[in-house]
């Protein structure tokens, strides 16, 4: 698990829509853009998701798009960390109870950390990211990860 | 071994065009045929962003269902919100002071500027010109703050209610905006020149994707696809919703039809947003109050249906609500100027080679994303290849 | 070269970088953002209005705990819960309060591990008073 | 609903084949079309306005099962004024079957797909009619259109 200490040096994000409404996709976006340059944790888009540590996930996660999100899950690397932004992704948000949705990114894979707001604020992403960060560092998502199997 | 079955497939190559990526929205399959370069058949595969907001707008109340129609779209939540709300004010008959028209138009012209800058954002990127992205993304932080000093919330402002809006502004809160308006101009205007004068823009985006009037029209093209083609379709000119019978602006509309005119008629428009938010924020009604209190609303609605058209960044954003005096409503049909303009307009696209299809495509300002999961099916001149169904299994396996 | 590049670098050298050093530097938030909120449990009234209205359905009104003294005016003895998770902030639950019950605060850092309601906040808000 | 309004004068043409008009708020012309004549209806539209003078803005179902009918509205927006008309005509909701009108104007394809794929109103001679269109696929599997009033989605 030697891996995991190197990757909170410079994690690489992959952002998934799942359906949302694009809020939450402008401010992932907005939370890359030079006002708050996350490159300054080493943090960078990454341009596939096979290159991907984190992943991003936005929305209110459909039934077409949960196959896309399981399917992507599995191409990912280990180790591999999970970041839902938004109320959608978090619970469904207003969209929890339609017919086409799956209530929530952790339906359909762990999470590990929940950004909620609707959006919420760039800072708050990077909020999110940093916490997950400092999690590694100190080694304790490794042991739940390990425990969850 | 004999060979039992034939499979005939084309020469298929799969390329993803563009990298995940997220400046684009909600996600979308395009299945592209190409011959050769030259792209000869577009397939559009929807359904990834389906939420079922019609049907969940039947199962909730009406004044739920205006923070529901919010989260339509988070880019142009605003249109959105106020586009059902003022649908249900044609049922209740209820009309806004004036105050708050103003105040409404000046949330939907924020936003209308920010979500230009952002799609001409995306084009620089796809265009491979990543400052140019960066700067106007930086640019339009401003534009977001801006939306914050108003509603409340950077993105999605919840700012419409029946008969009025939800937060009203003083004075120094006005201040602030028509410092911020100075500001983003001067920009707005600087990145206008760089549009037009850019030799690789110009290049990437001249005589691309064109679109003739008639076909426009044919195709039920709306917003800044339409008027770059030269065909006059604004909801706002024509309906003269909230304040817009009040504000002067003008229509922009362009002759050339390609992509390079989208994107102009986008910079021009936020010019044009940005001279009418000044106007508001100059000429705001003070005599009567724009916010009105929630708990006083009237909870019964009448029968009674209404269609109400407003003018989207994207275009022309359609609310048929039908109300059969339930206090939830019977049926609402939301039509996005982007359904109009994603699925009918798979018609631009041919003719062109495969490097123009993203710009095509960012050029309809789509609301949906998903470059990445656009299919390049190869069926170059007709060649052929037979493959056994063994070999195909055997194939992918190795 | 053109001149107005050379003026466009010069310009872009000697000004300050737009990078906010966020956690570092905190960013400027207007004090009305719409973040985090929760009930006043002094001015609930166990109306039970906000849930109704909520349109993500995040609010559940739930028992007050035995403990907590429970005020005389809340007859039902119960109170609203706001799962931050499902919240999308719009603050309808703010507006239609009759009592005007909501503390409305502009804390937008909410990312957590797990679950986070106001059931704390909210129940902080009596134990003062108590 | 008060008073009917007249057709503008521009519209002359489709009195022949209008049943009743009414008015919608906010100044919304409905025109009540037998479904037979809808196709007939766009012919006349493109014969006598032609293209870039209008084009179909939205189509919009509604279920009704108490009167046993769906009802299908095109939005029909004339330019240069941008008067939004409404062709509106009814189907029995146990076969909603009506002419597609692709063939006259490709803009409503949008429109017919997401009707047909959310209502289980079929446009005859449009190819492009698929379930799972829009609706994801346990649904369409168990042969459920979510629109209508009597599903349980």
């Amino acid at each position: 698990m030697e891996r995991v200490k190197i990757i909170r040096l410079s994690p690489w994000l992959v952002h998934f829509n799942t359906g949302a409404c694009n809020g939450c996709d402008i401010e992932v976006l907005a939370a890359l853009t030079p006002l708050y340059d996350p490159e300054r944790f080493g943090i960078k888009l990454a341009p596939s998701i096979r290159h991907g540590d984190i992943l991003v996930v936005t929305g209110a996660v459909t039934k077409k798009a949960g196959e896309r999100l399981k399917r992507l899950y599995e191409q990912m690397p280990e180790p591999k960390f999970v970041v839902a932004v938004g109320a959608c992704a978090c619970s469904g948000g207003v969209f929890a109870g339609s017919y086409s949705v799956l209530n929530g990114a952790d339906n359909v894979i762990p999470v590990d950390v929940y950004i909620p707001g609707c959006p919420p604020r760039p800072e708050a992403i990077l909020d999110g990211i940093i916490m997950l960060l400092e999690k590694l560092k100190s080694g304790k998502i490794v042991e739940a990860k390990a425990q969850r199997g | 071994m004999t060979v039992t079955k034939i499979v005939e497939i084309p020469l298929v190559l799969e390329i993803p065009i563009g990298p995940q990526h997220p400046a684009l929205h909600e996600p979308l399959l395009l299945k592209v045929y190409a011959d050769g370069e030259e792209v000869v058949r577009v397939d559009i595969n929807t359904g990834y962003n389906h939420r079922g907001v019609e049907k969940l707008c039947e199962k909730n109340t009406f004044y739920r269902d205006i923070f529901i129609a919010g989260r339509v779209c988070g880019i142009c939540n605003t249109v959105h919100a106020n586009c059902f709300v003022r649908a249900l004010e044609r049922i209740l008959d209820l009309e806004p002071s004036p105050r708050a028209k103003y105040l409404r138009v000046l949330a939907m012209e924020l936003e209308r500027i920010h979500s230009h800058m952002l799609i001409n954002a995306v084009m620089a990127e796809i265009l491979g010109f990543d400052t140019l992205f960066m700067l106007i993304m930086r640019d339009r932080e401003m534009v977001m703050k801006a939306k914050e000093i108003l509603t409340g919330n950077r993105v999605l402002a919840d700012y419409m209610i029946v008969s009025g809006v939800r937060r009203d502004i003083d004075e120094t809160k006005r201040d602030r905006l028509l410092s911020i308006l100075d500001k983003v101009e001067k920009r707005i205007k600087y990145y206008r020149k760089l549009f037009e004068e850019d030799a690789t823009i110009n290049l990437r985006l001249r005589d691309v994707g064109v679109i003739k009037d008639v076909d426009a029209s044919r195709y039920a093209l709306v917003g800044p696809p339409a008027r770059g083609s030269g065909i006059k379709i604004d909801a706002r000119a024509s309906d003269k919703y909230d304040a817009y019978d009040e504000i002067p602006f003008n229509v922009i509309v362009r002759k050339e039809g390609d992509s390079w005119a989208r994107m102009m008629v986008r910079w021009d428009e936020a010019l044009e947003s940005v001279s009418m938010s000044r106007y508001v924020l100059e000429h705001l009604p003070r005599d009567s109050n724009a916010v009105p209190d929630e708990r006083r609303l009237p909870r019964r609605f009448p029968p009674g249906e209404t269609f109400t058209r407003a003018e989207a960044p994207r275009g022309e954003l359609t609310y048929y609500v039908l109300s059969d005096g339930k206090p939830k409503p019977y049926r609402v049909k939301i039509r996005t100027p982007s359904f109009n303009n994603i699925i009918n307009g798979g018609f631009a696209y041919i003719g062109y080679t495969i490097a123009d299809l993203p710009a095509i495509l960012v050029s309809y300002d789509p609301c949906i994303s998903c470059m990445e999961r656009a299919i390049v099916i190869d069926l170059r001149n007709n060649k052929k290849m037979y493959v056994s169904l063994k070999d195909l299994v055997v194939g992918g396996r190795k | 070269m053109k001149p107005s590049l050379i003026k466009e670098v010069l310009r872009n050298l000697f000004s300050k970088p737009a990078t906010i050093q966020y956690p570092r530097e905190q960013t400027i938030i207007e004090p009305d953002f719409r973040g985090r909120h929760y009930a006043d449990l002094m001015k609930c009234i166990g109306c039970s209005l906000c849930s109704i209205e909520c349109p993500a359905n995040a609010i559940k009104m739930v028992k007050i705990p035995e403990e907590y003294p429970a005020p005389k005016k809340n007859p039902r003895k119960i109170y609203p819960v706001i799962d931050y998770f499902k919240c999308v902030y719009c603050y309808r639950c703010v507006a239609v309060c009759p009592t005007r019950a909501y503390i409305v605060t502009n804390n937008y850092r909410l990312a957590s591990f797990k679950r986070s309601t106001s059931e704390k906040l909210s129940l902080e808000t009596l134990k003062k008073a108590g | 609903m008060a008073t009917a309004p007249s057709l503008p004068s521009r519209l002359d043409f489709l009195k022949d084949y209008v049943l009743k008009t009414y008015s919608m708020k906010p100044n919304r012309i409905i025109i009540e079309v037998d479904s037979k004549y809808v196709h007939k209806v766009f012919e006349l539209f493109k014969e006598r306005l032609g293209f870039p003078n209008f084009y179909i803005s939205t189509i919009a179902g509604t279920d009704f099962p108490k009167e046993n009918t769906i009802r299908v509205d095109y939005y029909v927006v004339v330019l240069p004024e941008e008067q939004t008309i409404v062709i509106r005509t009814y189907l029995p909701r146990d076969e909603p079957k009506i002419a597609s009108i692709i063939d006259i104007v490709p803009g409503a394809l949008a429109g017919e797909c997401e009707t047909y794929d959310l209502l289980g109103v079929y446009f005859e001679g449009n190819r492009f009619l698929k379930r799972a269109f829009f609706v994801p696929t346990d649904v369409v599997e168990k042969g459920i259109f979510p629109l209508r009033k009597d599903s349980k989605v």
